[in-house]
């Protein structure tokens, strides 16, 4: 049904279509913890403004998000929460985990009802580190992100889960 | 065909071209486009828990009573529109007719008001 | 003021209720079946991951709780395992957006029990970093409240003006969010040079933000309709819940752990400042008076920055940290409210118990009593004039 | 009517003699309204004051706190005296491989802090007096076998949630609150999280990176550093 | 007044001119409002600088988001109703496309000359709302259906304003024709002084007045947004749309912005006509679009500056506003214009 | 209603922000908004984030004396240090050969560090800096891993130490080079 997985589009369209996929990511305001804030600042401060990557935080519905920034700790009873919500997001769909907490459990790495990584739950695109990573450092992963998106096949990704988790 | 028929196939024709533009929309994207579909993505978005109860729960419609006003008030301004685009044929003659209809009018929204009827019980 | 608070019969708490919805009513002739309507955990009003079940009665809100712990991340249990320098670079991050002021109640606390006292130029750079938090942390709070009411622009000069605090943070600390700056007994390191103009420059955007946002938001009819009413918090129930800083001062009480109980270790009473109350109680209150805080927040800087004395900035204090065995409780006035380390020593590395008597905590503790009655609208505005931090309530 | 039990030997400045009066007076006029109630005392002068009551006492010294103008509630919360099974966690490597425990029956003495009692579990709680500026640090015991106490929603409502987070943490009953349900922790967690004896799992099985030391040279005793 | 287009092609020729015309009409307008006014001028406002990566200045941002919104995964909730969920977008658009037609764009250049016309207008433009309670209810999800109630509300709150605002007008032109409404203030006098013709801007300043009010709740745009409330409701009822379906909804959220100040303009404005020329110069059909695109520029950048400025009123504080104060204050104005009009 | 003023205000303050964006430099002249806006175009130009700035963890090799201290101290546990024992050369011709603690590992995973800034704190022998670099996001977890080759590179970014605002008694330190 689909011309993408049937292999068939031509290479300079899915180079268009990769272009415009990659200038036109739509993020999902949602945050956890602190890190929530400096994504805040790369969203909604002007010195950092996002917008101007085409990364543009209008949906608060995960229906219209392209992109979804893991900012922050992720409990155990948020846990079934984030994967829902990921898996309500319309595919082909990114996930940029920000921080220690999302990365692996940071400061809480030993607590009771923190989950040690969001990898754990949902395939993860790119890993930005900082406690938390200051805005140019997330706008620094939305790039290599932007850059991913770019040299993707997207037969791959239309078919399979491209992301092995931690490889 | 008349013109005025001629006119109102415009009409018909706008009318379908907004439904092209959006069935050619829908044709290109479903080319391109995935559909991985899955349980939980299906599942009705309710801020990232599994929904609660019935979507179509009964809701109480707090401002029926505005509608039931409005539907008269639109009703009234339509006779307005004959008159207002042929006042200056119906001289003095019209104005203190529709002068006495826009009072009744404005009478009974004071009333309304007076009433209580315009607080969103 | 009364120190009696009497009960709440269910009758005085309808009459709450009625005062609150204006002049909405839950309508008892026509009964519909409710719906039950999720706001969160993830949902653009509740600041990250609070979630709150509202019963509806169409778009009126028949009964509202508050779930919690989407968020909670162990602080007391991890307190105990980790030692009191590990322990205040945990507690940074409590109040996310205004980390230095939650390290410096557990760092009193900790001083109180090993009986040392900073010196007096770290006593003035703590205060002046605490002050600045309220800023950065108060500022956010009052662009996020434009969010709620849905103006888009407040939340961008927020930001804005945010940087310029932040970066003087980040200049004398090392970061901009978790500043890990307070010792016991003392300071991790001091002020860098051209520091103090810079603040004072930051301090002239802050207030120049006070005014723009006054202009734009505070003056604005629609904002005041949508706050001016809504959302009133009696003083006594304010009290019996435990509500702190600026949503009690919004109340009408003229209480401020700053001024009242100030704990030795921050020098408030060097400087010339005011208490700011409202007597309104509603959400317009509680929001303006977070303006005039940050208002005065700017004038404390101001002034401590002309007063810092020169001398050293830690005390005498062994390298390895053995806090002697005892009990002691310190609180300040964080920019949330009233926040307070019960810190119970047994003479070891760590702590043996950390109670955090955070501020939001008790602040939402009131919204199920707050919410009844009330438009779903309604529930953003009182929410966001409660102003909380996710960190700060589930810890 | 013990106070100025000394736990931790204060040298007391000069200005104490007043500010002691008030807290002396506080002390005093509690005990008019609780009597029997009251256990033990402790005046940190210029500081705090701790009052222990016994468990029956609770909510009757809640009410006569409020009555006196302690109208401001700030926390409730519980302590558990009984040291860890699991030495200090943080460094449990060390304890476990360099220094074991060498007796077990050490592990478990226990020490109570201030106005202290003997039993494993001691809820506490803080009112505020706002007015005056006075504070009071309440503590009860909970006998080890029965972990119940009465609820303090009447008198403070801001408890509940305290107690609730309280119950969850420790196990602990309040009596009489209406819906003691977990207020953090999802539905299936087991077991309460702030008592000493439940392991942090995660600190037990990582290796303490600090525990790898330099190996000596072969042959080699060992000698002092002198970079 | 015969169209040149009906005389010299014929009539699928012309048709498909119109078509294509229309097209244009709706689509470039909601694509340079987008990109001016919500990308870059909101921007601006907030002293940051808007997409800058995608083309120069971002000018290629929208087709990013168009072509995005191709690949993306098209969701039916599993308890929506299939059939009018998949049907709204469908007349959300229609009634742009409809809306479009009466509009005039030179003394020739029209799509359809109704006698009716802004009745005809103001008839079609409540059908879009009938488009977002379709989505809300479709939906199947509370803030959705919860969106939709409200925009029902709503449309019982402005309509009146909006209708009894137009009558004004209507007295003043004696006629209900889009086209000779334009002709009459471009031949009208303010009480004597003629010269610059009557924009009807100038003596019914309350009337446009009354008719932006209405005209923002209309396009539910801050502050009368409540049925897409995002703080409160997530986005209203678009919340279960993805890819391409919300894309037509923020398209038609767009052009109906663009369509309706087009009919403000030419309402109150003036329409494609500048004062100073001669309206039945052929030069109009050529300059008139032009004229007209900037007059819409000018009334939307009003929209946004509202946008951008206003936080957001509560359901019930629409209504107090709608039946309290535009509804009488529109009636006087009625009554004022009808006296004023017979006087002079 | 009363309605005007307030509403009127707050239209004034959106476009007199607007027009100092569009305008910077008055408003007749050309519009500059890149120069109005507080914006940094990130990949373009970059801020430069104070010196003190904690941004990633640098390794002085030569200091490092593998006296697990930074390991110990860490809260995360996320400090991993292998070292042997070897014969320096003497400092002095003709001394006794020292005995030397040589770094075999040094490794830190970023992906866990919260960035507290203890290790370089407590580190006695001045091996440890703060570098204000941010930019090593991965698209692989395992990478973050910084090796002791790796957390070297980073020294070339560590700033000289500030000197302090007058009143200060603390002395300015050096960042061996």
């Amino acid at each position: 049904m689909g011309l993408v997985e049937s292999g068939k589009t031509p290479k300079s369209l899915q180079t268009l279509l990769n272009m415009s996929r990659k200038y036109s990511l739509w993020v999902y305001q949602w945050g956890l913890a602190c890190c929530a804030l400096e994504m805040g600042a790369a969203f909604a401060s002007p010195r950092y403004d996002v917008m101007r990557l085409g990364v543009i935080p209008l949906p608060a519905s995960p229906r219209q998000a392209d992109m979804v920034v893991v900012s922050g700790t992720v409990t155990d009873k948020m846990a079934p929460a984030i994967r829902r919500l990921y898996e309500q997001m319309p595919d082909p769909k990114y996930v940029i985990s920000m921080g220690s907490c999302a990365n692996c459990g940071g400061p809480y790495w030993d607590s009771y009802s923190v989950t040690k990584g969001v990898d754990q739950i949902i395939p993860v695109d790119v890993y930005v580190p900082g406690c938390p990573p200051r805005p140019e450092a997330l706008l620094e992963g939305i790039v290599m992100l932007q850059e991913r998106i770019q040299n993707e096949d997207m037969q791959e990704r239309w078919v399979g889960e491209p992301i092995v988790v931690g490889s | 065909m008349s013109d005025f028929l001629r006119s109102y196939l415009v009409v018909a024709i706008f009318g379908g071209v907004g439904v092209a533009l959006v069935g050619a929309f829908l044709g290109i994207a479903s080319l391109l486009r995935p559909s991985k579909p899955s349980e939980q993505k299906l599942m009705t978005y309710e801020s990232g828990v599994n929904p609660t109860g019935d979507m179509w729960a009964q809701a109480n419609i707090r401002y029926y009573v505005f509608a039931l006003l409005f539907v008269l008030f639109d009703v009234e301004a339509i006779f307005i529109f004959p008159w207002a685009s042929r006042l200056e044929a119906l001289g003095v003659f019209g104005l203190v007719e529709m002068a006495i209809f826009v009072f009744i009018l404005l009478l009974g929204l004071v009333y309304a008001w007076r009433k209580g009827m315009l607080k969103w019980v | 003021m009364t120190t009696q608070i009497p009960d709440l019969s269910e009758q005085e708490q309808l009459r709450y209720i009625s005062q609150q919805a204006a002049d909405a009513r839950v309508n008892v002739e026509i009964e519909t079946e409710g719906m039950t309507l999720n706001l969160g955990p993830q949902h653009p009003a509740t600041h990250g991951t609070l979630r709150i079940i509202a019963k509806l009665d169409g778009e009126q809100v028949v009964a509202a709780e508050p779930v919690m712990g989407y968020m909670h991340r162990g602080y007391e249990k991890l307190a105990e395992v980790r030692t009191y320098p590990q322990v205040t670079t945990l507690v940074n991050r409590i109040d996310w957006v205004g980390s230095f002021a939650n390290e410096t109640p557990f760092i009193l606390a900790a001083e109180k029990l090993m009986e040392v006292e900073a010196p007096p130029r770290a006593q003035y750079i703590r205060t002046i970093l605490h002050e600045m938090s309220r800023i950065a942390n108060v500022i956010l709070g009052i662009g996020d409240m434009g969010v709620q009411v849905g103006a888009v622009t407040p939340i961008f000069f927020a930001f804005r003006d945010r940087e310029y605090v932040l970066n003087q943070i980040e200049a004398v600390t090392g970061g901009r969010f978790h500043p890990n700056f307070d010792r016991i007994g003392g300071l991790k390191d001091d002020l860098p040079a051209g520091w103090i103009q810079n603040t004072k420059n930051a301090m002239e955007k802050v207030r120049d933000f006070c005014d723009q946002i006054e202009e734009l938001m505070y003056g604005n009819e629609i904002f005041q309709a949508r706050t001016r009413g809504i959302g009133i918090i009696p003083k006594d129930v304010g009290l019996a819940y435990g509500l702190s800083g600026v949503n009690i001062r919004g109340s009408g009480v003229d209480w401020d752990v700053r001024r009242d109980n100030m704990s030795p270790g921050l020098v408030y009473d060097q400087v010339d400042w005011k208490v700011w109350t409202h007597p309104d109680g509603d959400s317009y209150s509680r929001m303006w008076v977070r303006l005039q805080e940050v208002r005065e927040g700017t004038k404390i800087v101001d002034q401590l920055l002309d007063q810092i004395p020169s001398g050293p900035i830690m005390a005498k204090v062994p390298r390895i940290i053995k806090v002697p065995a005892g009990e002691a409780y310190v609180e300040t006035e964080n920019p949330l409210g009233v926040m307070g380390y019960y810190v119970v020593s047994k003479g070891d590395l760590n702590p043996y118990r950390v109670k955090i008597r955070s501020a939001s905590f008790n602040n939402v503790s009131i919204t199920p009593w707050l919410l009844k009655g009330v438009y779903v609208p309604d529930i953003i505005t009182i929410l966001g004039s409660l102003y909380f931090i996710l960190g700060d309530i589930d810890r | 009517m013990s106070d100025e039990t000394a736990v931790d030997t204060v040298d007391e400045a000069d200005v104490v003699a007043e500010t002691d009066e008030v807290r002396e007076a506080t002390l005093a006029s509690l005990t008019d309204e609780v009597g029997d109630g009251i256990v033990e005392s402790h005046i940190r002068p210029n500081d705090d004051i701790w009052v222990r009551v016994s468990r029956d006492a609770w909510v009757d010294t809640g009410m006569a706190l409020k009555s006196m103008g302690f109208g401001y509630f700030s926390f409730l919360s519980a302590i558990d005296w009984m040291p860890s099974p699991f030495g200090r966690d943080m460094d449990s490597q060390v304890d476990l491989t360099l220094n074991p425990p060498e007796d077990e029956d050490d592990d478990v003495v226990m020490e109570t802090g201030v106005a202290g009692g003997d039993t494993r579990f001691q809820v506490f709680a803080r009112v505020n007096d706002i007015v005056n500026n006075r504070a009071i640090t309440l503590k009860a015991d909970l006998p080890d076998d029965d972990l119940s106490i009465a609820t303090w929603i009447p008198v403070y409502s801001g408890a509940n949630w305290h107690e609730r987070e309280a119950a969850e943490m420790f196990g602990i009953d309040f009596v009489g609150h209406p819906n003691l349900r977990n207020l953090y922790l999802p539905g299936a967690f087991e077991g309460n999280p702030m008592r000493k004896d439940f392991a942090l799992l995660s600190r037990r099985i990582k290796p303490w990176p600090g525990i790898v030391d330099v190996e000596p040279m072969p042959g080699e005793d060992e000698e002092g550093e002198d970079a | 007044m015969i169209s040149i287009l009906s005389v010299e092609i014929p009539y699928w020729g012309q048709t498909t001119f119109r078509v294509l015309g229309g097209l244009a009409a709706v689509l470039l307008p909601a694509g340079a409002l987008v990109y001016i006014y919500l990308f870059k001028l909101m921007s601006f406002v907030q002293s940051r600088l808007g997409p800058m990566e995608a083309g120069p200045a971002g000018s290629l941002q929208l087709l990013a988001e168009v072509g995005k919104a191709f690949q993306k995964e098209d969701i039916f909730p599993r308890k929506a109703d299939k059939l009018v969920f998949a049907a709204a977008p469908f007349v959300v658009l229609m009634s742009t496309f409809l809306l479009i037609l009466v509009v005039p764009f030179g003394p020739d250049a029209w799509f359809v000359n109704l006698d009716t016309g802004i009745f005809f207008a103001l008839a079609v433009s409540s059908v879009s709302v009938i488009g977002i309670l379709m989505a809300g209810w479709a939906s199947a999800s509370k803030y959705s259906l919860l969106g939709g109630l409200r925009a029902a509300g709503q449309l019982i709150a402005y309509e009146l304003p909006l209708v009894l605002a137009v009558m004004g007008v209507v007295i003043q032109a004696g006629t209900l024709n889009m086209q000779e409404i334009v002709y009459a203030q471009a031949e009208g006098e303010i009480f004597g002084i003629s010269g610059i013709g009557n924009p009807f801007i100038i003596t019914q300043f309350i009337g446009f007045a009354i008719f932006l009010i209405a005209m923002q709740a209309e396009l539910t745009q801050p502050p009368f947004d409540m049925p897409v409330a995002e703080s409160e409701l997530v986005s209203g009822y678009m919340t279960e749309y993805s890819g391409i379906r919300f894309l037509l909804f923020f398209i038609g959220e767009f052009a109906t912005a663009g369509v309706f100040s087009m009919i403000a303009s030419v309402l109150f404005l003036g329409g494609w006509w500048v004062p100073g020329l001669d309206p039945d110069s052929n030069l109009f059909n050529i300059l008139g679009p032009a004229v007209l695109f900037g007059k819409v520029m000018l009334v939307t950048f009003l929209i946004f500056w509202f946008r951008f400025t206003y936080p957001r009123f509560r359901e019930d504080q629409l209504q107090k506003l709608a039946w309290k104060v535009l509804i009488p204050l529109s009636l006087v104005n009625i009554v004022a214009t009808g006296i004023l009009k017979v006087v002079f | 209603m009363g309605l005007v003023p307030g509403m009127i205000k707050g239209l004034g303050v959106t476009a007199k922000s607007a027009i100092e964006t569009i305008f910077p430099d008055g408003p007749l002249k050309p519009p500059s908004p890149s120069k109005g806006a507080v914006t940094i175009q990130y990949p373009h130009e970059k801020e430069a984030p104070a010196p003190r700035a904690r941004g990633v963890i640098a390794l002085q090799e030569d200091n490092c004396t593998a006296c697990m201290l930074c390991a110990r101290e860490c809260p995360d546990w996320c400090i991993y240090i292998e070292g042997h024992k070897e014969k320096a050369p003497p400092r002095r011709a003709g001394g006794k050969p020292r005995q030397k603690n040589k770094l075999d590992r040094f490794d830190i995973d970023f992906a866990l560090c919260m960035y507290c800034g203890i290790c370089v704190e407590v580190c006695p022998f001045d091996a440890l800096f703060w570098s204000p670099e941010y930019e090593f996001s991965e698209p692989r977890i395992a990478d973050l891993l910084h090796d002791k080759s790796r957390l070297a590179e980073w020294m070339e970014t560590v700033p000289d130490f500030e000197s302090y605002e007058s009143g200060s008694e603390a002395k300015v330190r050096k960042v061996p080079r």
